[in-house]
């Protein structure tokens, strides 16, 4: 019974994609077939079509995400930091301001600023999607930084200093390979949320700068179901993908600098 | 290793004074224990010394150098804590070599510092093993290499064996109050364990509500409680109050000699080991047994002496039991006192 | 220097809210002023005026996000605990297939199951757009629930049934109000999560079920700043006020029940 | 209450043997005590009785009926482990109702029976705190009364007071002992302290390494251990090894009388504080002081006599310190001993 229960869970929530997975290689799947009978890898050709630019506009997609989980990382440490281990006046505040790009529709927030951007050059430029982008990933970036630092606590970073590092070694020594497993799951979400962005790529970008969501987006509308599941597939490997290699090359850097040292 | 001056040292968090004007010397190669219940001010000393907590009045000197302004990392005062604090991320090597590393040190130079420290605290055959993969006898043992290896200037444990089961407790307190000797290092130790405090110790500070009750060796301390305070916290409960009249010292159980001045209130401590119990005495208070505990190695009893109880501690297995009725002996003569003051103040005259 | 730090970065998170909110009174904000001088509550007004049915549309859609979230929590509630108490093969591949609802574009994922709720008569339903907004929910719910149950563990549950109760009776006066504060929590996000969705309720409502967010997307494709901006501030503080509001019914529930016991 | 009984019961983890082949009878109304190391089986032995852990082999009966396919909360066993696990969000009153409510019993008749069991454990004032609003020995006494609520079968105790401090344990052991005589309730407790389990237990069971080495009353324990593996579980470390020859014990230490058949070889185990030091003795072996360890009520020797080293513990001040000669004498007439087979098998004997 209980058994029973947990496999019809699972099933609730792997056959959505395991629909996807089956339309990305079907031309056509009409009712009431439970499997369909027509395959074509038409989806994956035009994905690997160099006239296509799908590939090219893959791999950009992926480096605009990458610097985006960068410099969202590199704000969120201090500022999560800071949560963790001072007391000051309004903390709970902070607490829960910080969260705020998470409930606001992300789309007005977008266009609110979108004259700003204008008016300073930013819009229809990388960099000013790049730093829409940080927007929506700040809250992932400081709320779980913030449960790393609060787990950790400060006294492993005080031993350092008793046994003589200045702060900045304390930093590189001691706080930063203590976060990095935290660095990397607040990373892939980061890197999750940049990368599935469109409206507001759309927005502050004019057009210009091209993501491969945007990309994907026409063959959904147009109601493309053999596509836009090839190139949905596409974009969850490339996910997985990016995710599996930053933790891996962390795992590597560790081993690494625990053999340089001593 | 240097001699450590403590000068007035005051500290407060939220109006609520921690420790209060704390004088203390610590000379060079001494053990000195911080004994005292949990929130008597004893972390926060040891915390000020090591600098991670800035104090309100008062001054700390290294061989007489005034080190208040001496940021954390200069100050070479290094702090083993019961959560040991090692670095998860490194080596044994790695943990034990950090402050050396810290200091830019050779690698050659760090490496032979390292082996040594290998050596001495018996971690041989670990070295390249993580701190989640040793024991934590051997864990304790990184934290101390890893403290030595800088040299400090004193060493500050902070009740570095409460994690420890008992056994292993014990081993470790011989190993480090021998390491301690045999390489001459100054060292404050904070517990709250009395037992542990006495056996390690060269002096014994008993801490108090944030001040110093009394400074002295293990067993004077024990012997000699300098304040019903002291006395109390020692677990003593034998408390005989009394009055000099005619020359004699009169109690509730009974008149004894004395050559304290007409007048005197007095009250006598008797530690429950310093009490006589005898079912066929011919002297002695009458008193009935009321609870026996069987401990093994020894065994307590409480016993009904006219209105107060009497605790007592014996090794010898006498057939006593509940019910009984024996003669409890005092020695007098060679017990601690304090004069009870018309004010109910206790002072110490002993 | 630190505290400047520290207010640049909260100003950094907060100031697109601030254009928002001022955007929402605001008729014209020609650049470079930096506060604008043309005033309108017209956003506003529209809002609230009968004609324009977006009070009942917006309470609608508070009344279907609500079931939405009851229904996955139901769902998440004993997923989270058989993968916090039980050992089973495949458990760990189960913790991460259950976030496949973050990491997979949901439109592909509404996309592929569209036809087969046509086929089944939930397209263009209520029941459909319920059901579809329940997949991107689960995570959050599962996420949440399981660590909160990792973080009681089942031993004031064993205790529990040693000192008499059935396992329904443990359920009801120990499980659920020890994991209430999470439900609060989860309840919250998905929520937030139903009531944003735009594109997989057009898609499996086909336009025939319409939630607030759908309403307000005309107005942001548009470009009317003020219109978007001011639907947007409602948008927030009906998620606000919703969030608010379960968390007082929960604590007075609390006291009400521990009034009544004994 | 119930009488125990506990037949053949194994129960193995992941291939591990973690309790095996316990027989036990725990009388109505007795304190049982399972004193071990940790590992050794004992909180796996208290769940299954509890129910909540199933055991491989083996029965449990209470007043002989048998309760192997009882449910958990049909069996009236209730545990009070060391976290207590107290209900966060309910009352003091509700959580020692809990049991009762369950039961389906009428709001006035648990009313009642919270109102008298909160003056019995004396938690009066606090009846409508939460929990977190008392201290750790209210606790421990709510976690009590919740379980003497529904009138147990058996009480099992598992490390009740492990996380008190001393003070507030020692009180906590006598307040615990003393209701369970008053009310006569079967308990079934586990400590590692022997001090513990020897103050407060009817019996003792000393459980090593899955199974039961010796069942039997304090002082037997202590004193007779039945296994050299219990004598070191008591931490006695003075064995002397010796053989009868020409109707005499040869040992390292000397010659001694003896009644013993020839050939014979024997380990004789010393306590601590069985053996008698004197530097003015005529008579004894001859033995130097090579550690004094200082303990306030007790001060611990540590003498090399020949090839061994003896430990001895007094309460008594006398001026004896590392490096002075002694005689060491031993009572070999009272002392316990093992047979040393001739294939190193301890075997009880005495």
């Amino acid at each position: 019974m209980r058994k029973l229960m947990k496999y019809m869970m699972l099933l609730m929530i792997l056959i959505p994609f395991i629909v996807m997975i089956i339309w990305s290689v079907t031309s056509s799947w009409p009712w009431p077939q439970l499997i369909p009978r027509n395959f074509s890898l038409r989806g994956y050709f035009y994905a690997i079509h160099p006239t296509t630019k799908a590939f090219s506009i893959l791999l950009k997609s992926i480096f605009l995400s990458v610097v985006v989980t960068l410099i969202t990382l590199i704000i969120s440490i201090p500022a999560a930091r800071a949560i963790a281990f001072y007391d000051f006046k309004g903390k709970s505040l902070v607490k829960v301001l910080i969260l705020m790009p998470v409930i606001v529709p992300m789309l007005s927030v977008a266009m609110g600023i979108h004259l700003t951007f204008t008016k300073l050059g930013l819009a229809n430029t990388h960099l000013g999607v790049i730093l829409i982008h940080v927007v929506p990933g700040i809250p992932y970036g400081v709320k779980i930084l913030l449960s790393i630092f609060e787990l950790n606590g400060d006294k492993v970073e005080a031993q350092a200093r008793v046994l003589g590092a200045s702060s900045l070694q304390t930093f590189r020594y001691i706080t930063l390979p203590l976060i990095m497993p935290g660095m990397v799951i607040a990373g892939s979400m980061i890197y999750i949320i940049s990368f599935s962005q469109y409206f507001i790529t759309f927005l502050i970008g004019g057009g210009r700068v091209v993501t491969y969501a945007m990309f994907l987006f026409p063959f959904v509308q147009s109601g493309d179901r053999t596509m836009a599941s090839a190139l949905s597939v596409i974009f969850i490997l490339s996910i997985a993908l990016v995710v599996y290699l930053s933790e891996k090359s962390v795992g590597f850097f560790y081993q690494k600098s625990s053999k340089y040292y001593v | 290793m240097s001699k450590i001056r403590i000068n007035r040292l005051s500290k407060a968090y939220d109006g609520n004074q921690v420790i209060h004007n704390i004088d203390m010397e610590v000379e060079e190669g001494e053990l000195v224990v911080l004994l005292g219940p949990s929130g008597s001010g004893k972390t926060t000393l040891l915390h000020g010394i090591a600098g991670l907590v800035h104090m309100d009045q008062g001054s700390i000197y290294f061989d007489e150098e005034c080190i208040d302004q001496v940021p954390i990392e200069k100050r070479n005062a290094v702090l083993v804590d019961q959560s040991l604090l090692l670095f998860p991320h490194m080596t044994l090597n790695q943990n034990i070599g950090f402050g050396l590393k810290m200091r830019g040190m050779s690698k050659k130079h760090i490496d032979e510092k390292v082996k040594a420290l290998v050596a001495l605290l018996e971690l041989g055959g670990h070295e390249n093993k993580r701190p989640n993969e040793i024991s934590g006898g051997q864990m304790q043992r990184v934290a101390i290499a890893r403290a030595l290896a800088i040299e400090p200037r004193v060493l500050l444990l902070d009740e570095p064996f409460s994690k420890l089961d008992i056994v292993l407790r014990k081993n470790m307190q011989k190993f480090v109050r021998g390491l301690q000797k045999k390489l001459g290092i100054t060292m404050i130790m904070v517990t709250h364990d009395k037992e542990e405090a006495l056996s390690m110790a060269d002096k014994v500070a008993v801490l108090l509500d944030g001040t110093i009750q009394q400074f002295d060796t293990p067993d004077k301390v024990y012997e000699r409680p300098a304040s019903r305070a002291v006395a109390d916290f020692f677990g003593m409960r034998n408390y005989i109050e009394g009055y000099v009249e005619n020359g004699q010292l009169v109690t509730e159980l009974g008149v004894f000699r004395t050559h304290h001045k007409e007048g005197l209130k007095l009250t006598y401590v008797f530690r429950p080991e310093e009490i006589y119990i005898d079912h066929e005495a011919f002297e002695g208070a009458l008193g009935v047994i009321i609870n026996r505990t069987y401990l093994g190695d020894k065994i307590t009893y409480e016993i009904a002496c006219k209105e107060q109880i009497i605790y007592h501690i014996t090794l010898q297995h006498k057939a006593l039991k509940p019910g009984d009725t024996v003669k409890v002996n005092f020695d007098f003569k060679n017990a601690v006192y304090f004069e009870t003051a018309s004010d109910n103040k206790e002072k110490l005259t002993c």
